[in-house]
């Protein structure tokens, strides 16, 4: 990292005033990419920023980024399509648990077996926030929401386990217990070159359970450095992830020591190897003289 | 001698039929001929039915043609699999494989008496000098360059071609199953001569394609950059030769892993600033209707090719129809206009793909191109095109005053907003599928909403004036009238060269541009007439009902629609006009006389 | 005194608006009134501006009203946030919260001067009697108890009950604070004296719900054994009825990962023999296109409730609209004729519903109930319903001969095959997306594919005779006509009695069948039509294009369309009716004068 | 296993002649259904068989069950709701590697959080039959097919090892190579009391590779049996996934000692808990009075 830094945390902070309920999870989150971005320094007008629908997928409106509040589950295919037409952008996701593991939930493994460099982050509260307060795919067995009165009966999707199984090349976890590390690791996904996942454990101070709150999940919350976990065992990486949702696991879980090549830069290889072979576009109808 | 012939062949899986309808095809382009040749399968993956059609003409042709003028059957029981496909006719000379056993004059043909009836020993001919029976479609191409005059040479120049590589004793097998073939029509001339007049165009360069290859070329020929698709018959030609071709011009593909995926993709790469598109057939189109309304509320630019068959659902997948006309204009909740654009053949595919590209780009809205299975897969002969003629559209960007407090969605006295895209220093904003004020930040307040959706409504009003988007055929005046689009115009404009031919006084309007619907245009159009058809393959009369929806329709005008599958002949075409004239006259007649 | 009153409040999330609303509308229904409550919000999920609207009367109503006639503003900001939702007229009493220090002749409205404007030291009265200013609510319900005669009693009985848990000093320090209240509106009486009519009705039971409840409360009714959906605003609450209810009736639900699952799940469970249901609004509408196709070609009965809101994309999410109207009819790929329903109100919202059913079950159909926000949100006070009067139609299973050799898809003279379901001795077939013969087995047969088309086009041709669900308001024989669907058609029937009150001669068609078309219903209320409006909340006037699409519409019939979330006020439509008798008269004239 | 079966494979085999190309790995498959019900012995009427699009699912077709060749990739939330809406049934959703792990990819994950009690095979022949020979989610990295004349450049899907991670409780391989064994782990499936996932390598004669013919596929099968893999090893079966691929491992991966309660017989509880307190449908509006 350099000396001096060119970008602050408040060149990345918009003018738009988040509407987010007060003492939402996700005024932390914005806060930690702001300062996550500051650190990276690159220019807001050099960054896109998508996202879905729901609390969590506002967070796009409220940088200074290109931003793209798309429409529910579908931040990842917009955010691969803007990665593969202009690699030189620096691309992030982000959405809800509901966004990203339900509707959604069958982009992530295609993105991930592509490695394609963008930095996916959810913000994981167990509940469907914007729509008031319905069960979500990471709600514990048993719970009781608007849509669950006598109580789940489906156990949670583990996020991180998935992803992990998936082969993402980088896997951490962070919470608005701990700002800095949150920052941190969302910096650190940034600059893994490939595809980064980070799940944030953000409370939803209106429909959330006690347990979910900040006070809950710093009891929970374990971090992964001071258990001397290795980042660059992925065994031992799905292992500790099986403990989501009893422990709140925070900092890397995996970070691929050998990273692959990512999906653009195989894009940029073939486009450079191939460019050769081009019949000036006007004359593209040849192709179809046989001769 | 023959300006016009229309062949058809049918057999199992294995026979080749295809592979040897494109050695005809390519042949009698290297004479000089146009051409058309469509193909039709049976549902099995291999070993099914197979046929093709090929229709070769000294002068430019449009469509497939009606009625066979020449089938050849390498069996029965697949013949006779394709009985919509390939009609048979009295004025068809029919040729069929001896080894059947069956006589020729108990061909199960129900219903008709060809003009002739010819068993020949394909099979046996194959065996005896090639070897093996997978040489009986070069019998067949003997067969045809003997008794219609096509293909004496180019044809056995195209097979060495190709079979270079596998050695020469292949293609001297093949040489001497042609030859065979050849010498068998020498020996049996037909009852009445069909041969084919030689082509004043011989030895000019001849392009053959179909509509999928045809499209993607326009596509990247207007400056497409990013393919997002998933693949699905008979769309998936267009992903493929993206995958081929797209890279060495800097663009990038993805087969998705769904439609949704796909589209996404290609909204994204919108957004990232560059020109994309999807390619899909009807059930994409369904699963691709909640990010064409985002696409339209964002106003990004995107090309969307439906290629149609059969529906509703999986329905008949290796058919054609054109019934996601609705789904097109209409499919996707709220109030939104998306223009649908329909190419009639393949030639026409470049031209019409570079307007959906033109459209999306100025407009900044995704475009829908109603291809369907008939143009997608069938190939056509086409003389080269001068590329140079066509106008690229890019996208309106924000430039200096623009970019100081830029306004994504700025109210202008067009209605369109210049664009930006990441990396684009000043023009940062938020793109998004909520209603939003002119800088792109969110609201939920019903004026605004009001004023947006005027917005996105009134830009396209010039479209509707674009009448170099409508062609008229025939008498401009004509008191009867027709209106078709997609393949079935090629069809029509068939029926109205045999109907002028017939002494009727008729027009023919194609609209290249189905939605939004251009009031004016219909309106002249209808000035003069006062019978007509309106000529589509859907069941329902979507094409009949989208008009009728905009535009008051003379009283005498009808539709004549028909589902998917089964194709338009066009006689049946002229019947109808037929039918429609003695109407008028009946009724003029009814003028005449003393009111009751 | 007063038959009839609206009020309009607004205030910061905090103030408990909503609740305060809910208090009056129980209370009034205790005393026997009708009532309707309307609520609306910022986009903020806590802690924004919420306001709702509450209209009383001693007549049953059907719609929230226009103007306020009481309005209370606990802040200006907020007020001011729901111009659309709360207009204020000169006929309005202004009550407001003097901590603003607003001067009772400066209160920021525009353009109007209310009837009488006062101050009120809510917060500090509510801080004085019960200690904290989260009383200000019941304030507010004891300053309506004393100025307009409405819950007197039966507000503080309401408050006891919901807080008896939490106390006696609470409810104390309420009783406090409402009597201050009234005690207030006693003290300061209104120029005009505004108190409503006691209600004859008094003391008879009232039920009170909104249309999503009362929507999962008829499917229910009806036999719906199974729901699979997806949350989505404003149609979420149908699914939460389910996971309350359905498990005593021996169903399940099933909150899907995505509405293409929940729609998905559904089909599934008709195919198993259950009647069954998803609900969504239109994003999901969009995306649960292709399924609805599969449940149409495989003729499986299905009912799909769409809550309309302000479109395209995401749009506006928490506002009305009926711009869905086209999505219902057409998307989904192919030649397909779904039925769409709509209800008008939170009472007929039963009938719909078990209509929809019936309708499903009968024809072996996807069928569409096009809610909207402000019905599926709106609170009404309802007499009680004789559900006895309501028939229960199940699909027609096949027995005996049926199962002989049992033929699924059989064409029959109504075009309804008897419906097997797994489980069912005899009864196997193989359901599919896929075109298919009589027995189920896939075909890609073109003559096939029209016979299907044609039975699954036809067996809907009874639906269109349904002259009892379209209903005719006002004189049969009146010259000038309205045309409205769904919450819109409430504010026109208030519209009409009004026009009616001003002796206008008009009717109103209110179809509750919106497609197919029921051509004949339309051309019979047309016949005394000069001139028409055709009033929805859609931009594109989609209405009004679909019924041209199938009707002749006298020329004198024209639309009056809008985008979403600007509420239509029942006067400006009279005045629209106005300007229409005028061009009626002006046209008469003419044909008096010589002619040119 | 009683010694009698009252019903024969013969009485599974509908009168629809199969369209696959001669040799189609899809032939076996329907074979080893056919004989997987024949020992279960619950009659053809009391099964419901679901697929999507594909080749391989046109084989509810072939069978005398009651069926279902629905849309591409949905054959599980359809398969979801026959059994919840009648969980007497016994119930098989079936379909291709595209069919499952690519469109239909978002589902499995919640249809095993669930546990809903559903047989799912997967005819994994790692290409698009249907459409002529495009790249699948399971086809090799670096694979030439009409799609990618250049080569993928995707790793593919891990279905076993993904099915593991979200928590299914019976996961095995089998493959036309061994047809009993195929049988036999088919009935073990659907004996199975919960989501049971059987992935087949069904080589596609018409596209696939080499490698991934009947030949090629003996050359690198492996039984689990032989190799001594313990199948309550959930550990062990998640490291012997991670060779799909490479190893075709036949035979059982895990099945869950403890099988969890199914979806369909929570429901079921809590409809008996709770139909006491159903009104009479008639009166069901008396819930709206306020009292
Ligand atoms: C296609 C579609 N389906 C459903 C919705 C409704 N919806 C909006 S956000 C949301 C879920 C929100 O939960 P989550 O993704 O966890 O985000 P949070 O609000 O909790 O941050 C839903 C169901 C929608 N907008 N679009
Ligand atoms: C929504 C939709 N998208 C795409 C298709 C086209 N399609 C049919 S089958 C198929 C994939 C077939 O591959 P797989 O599922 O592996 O089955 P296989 O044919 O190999 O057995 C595709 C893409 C479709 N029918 N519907
Ligand atoms: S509802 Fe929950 S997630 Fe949404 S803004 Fe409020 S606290 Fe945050
Ligand atoms: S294409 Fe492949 S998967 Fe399809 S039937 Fe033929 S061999 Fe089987
Ligand atoms: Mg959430
Ligand atoms: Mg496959």
């Amino acid at each position: 990292m350099s000396a001096t830094c060119e970008f602050q945390a408040k060149d990345y902070k918009s003018d738009l005033k988040p509407i987010w309920c007060p003492g939402c999870g996700d005024f932390s989150v914005v806060q930690g990419i702001y300062r996550a971005l500051a650190a990276i320094g690159r220019p807001p007008h050099e960054i896109a920023f998508v996202s879905g629908i729901g609390c969590s997928s506002r967070i796009p409106g409220y940088t200074t980024a290109y931003g793209f509040n798309s429409v529910h589950g579908r931040s990842l295919p917009i955010a691969q399509g803007i990665k593969l037409a202009n690699p030189d952008l620096l691309v992030l996701a982000a959405g809800g648990d509901g966004d990203g593991f339900s509707i959604g939930g069958g982009h992530i493994a295609h993105l991930i077996r592509r490695n394609v460099d963008i930095t996916y982050i959810v913000m994981d509260n167990q509940i469907y926030g914007l729509t008031k307060g319905q069960l979500s795919p990471t709600s514990q067995k048993g719970r009781v929401t608007c849509t669950s009165r006598f109580g789940s009966l489906e156990e949670p999707v583990n996020p991180l386990l998935y992803v992990l199984a998936y082969g993402a090349g980088f896997v951490a976890q962070a919470s608005p217990t701990d700002l800095a590390g949150m920052a941190a690791v969302i910096e650190e996904a940034i600059r893994y070159p490939g595809f980064a996942f980070v799940n944030i454990q953000s409370p939803c101070v209106t429909y959330g359970e006690e347990a979910q709150q900040i006070r809950g999940l710093k009891a929970i919350s374990e971090s992964l450095v001071s258990l001397g976990h290795n980042p660059a065992d992925r065994l031992a990486a799905m292992d500790l992830a099986q403990h989501y949702g009893e422990k709140m696991h925070l900092g890397v879980f995996y970070r691929n020591p050998e990273p692959a090549p990512t999906y653009d830069a195989l894009v940029r290889e073939r486009q450079a190897l191939l460019s050769k072979d081009a019949l000036p576009k006007e004359n593209i109808l040849d192709l179809f003289i046989k001769k | 001698m023959r300006k016009d012939l229309v062949f058809g062949m049918a057999g199992s899986g294995g026979d080749g039929i295809v592979s040897a309808g494109d050695s005809l095809l390519q042949a009698a382009a290297a004479e000089g001929y146009h051409g058309v040749m469509t193909k039709s399968f049976g549902s099995q993956i291999r070993g099914g039915e197979s046929s093709c059609r090929v229709r070769i003409a000294t002068e430019p042709i449009l469509n497939p043609g009606g009625n066979l003028d020449v089938a050849v059957a390498l069996n029965w029981e697949d013949f006779l699999k394709f009985g919509a496909e390939l009609p048979v006719s009295g004025n068809t000379v029919v040729i069929y494989e001896a080894a059947t056993g069956i006589k020729e004059t108990e061909i199960p043909l129900v219903g008709v008496t060809p003009l002739q009836v010819i068993a020949v020993p394909i099979a046996a001919m194959a065996k005896e000098t090639a070897g093996t029976e997978r040489a009986k479609n070069t019998v067949v191409l003997g067969l045809i360059a003997g008794w219609f005059g096509i293909g004496a040479v180019a044809v056995m120049k195209g097979i060495r071609k190709k079979l270079a590589k596998k050695g020469e004793e292949l293609v001297n097998a093949n040489q001497r199953a042609f030859d065979a073939g050849r010498a068998f029509a020498m020996e049996h001339p037909l009852k009445t001569s069909m041969a084919v007049m030689p082509s004043e165009t011989k030895g000019q360069v001849k392009l053959i394609t179909d509509g999928n290859d045809m499209c993607a070329a326009a596509a990247i020929f207007a400056g497409c950059q990013f393919f997002g698709g998933y693949p699905i018959t008979p769309s998936t030609e267009i992903m493929q030769f993206f995958t081929d071709h797209v890279w060495k011009y800097g663009g990038a593909v993805l087969q998705a892993e769904d439609e949704i995926a796909g589209i996404g993709a290609a909204v994204g790469a919108s957004f990232a600033g560059k020109k994309s598109m999807t390619a899909t057939s009807g059930p994409g189109l369904s699963l691709k209707s909640e990010m064409m309304g985002l696409a339209s509320i964002a106003e990004l630019p995107l090309v969307i090719v439906d290629v149609q068959r059969g529906g509703p659902s999986t329905g008949l997948p290796t058919k054609t129809e054109q019934s996601d006309l609705f789904a097109a204009c209409f499919s996707a909740h709220g109030d939104v206009i998306r223009p649908v654009l329909a190419p009639t053949s393949v030639a026409d595919t470049f031209r019409i793909t570079i307007e959906a590209f033109n459209i999306a780009e100025y407009y900044q809205t995704p475009v829908i191109i109603l291809s369907d299975q008939e143009i997608a897969s069938r190939k056509e002969t086409l003389d080269p095109i001068d590329t140079s003629q066509f106008k690229i559209i890019n996208r309106q960007e924000p430039h200096g005053a623009d970019l100081v407090d830029y306004k994504r969605f700025k109210q202008t006295d067009n209605h369109i907003s210049p664009i930006s895209h990441p990396g684009m220093l000043g023009g940062t904003y938020l793109a998004s599928g909520i209603e939003h004020v002119e800088s792109g930040a969110p609201t939920n307040s019903g004026s605004v909403h009001q004023r947006m959706n005027d917005k996105r409504t009134k830009k396209f009003d010039p479209l509707k004036d674009r009448k170099d988007l409508f062609e008229v055929l025939g008498n401009p005046d004509a008191p009867i009238a027709m209106i078709a689009w997609g393949s079935i115009a090629g069809v029509c404009r068939e029926a109205l060269a045999m109907a002028q031919a017939e002494g009727l006084n008729v027009k023919l309007l194609v609209p290249y541009l189905l939605y939004p619907v251009a009031e004016g245009v219909y309106n002249e159009f209808f000035t003069s007439v006062q019978k007509g058809l309106i000529i589509e393959q859907t069941h329902l009369a979507q094409t009949f009902k989208l008009l009728r929806m905009h535009i008051d329709l003379p009283k005498g005008v009808k539709s004549l629609a028909r589902s998917g599958a089964n194709p338009f002949l066009p006689g049946e075409i002229v019947a109808a006009l037929h039918h429609l004239l003695s109407e008028l006259q009946r009724s003029h007649e009814g003028q005449l006389q003393p009111q009751e």
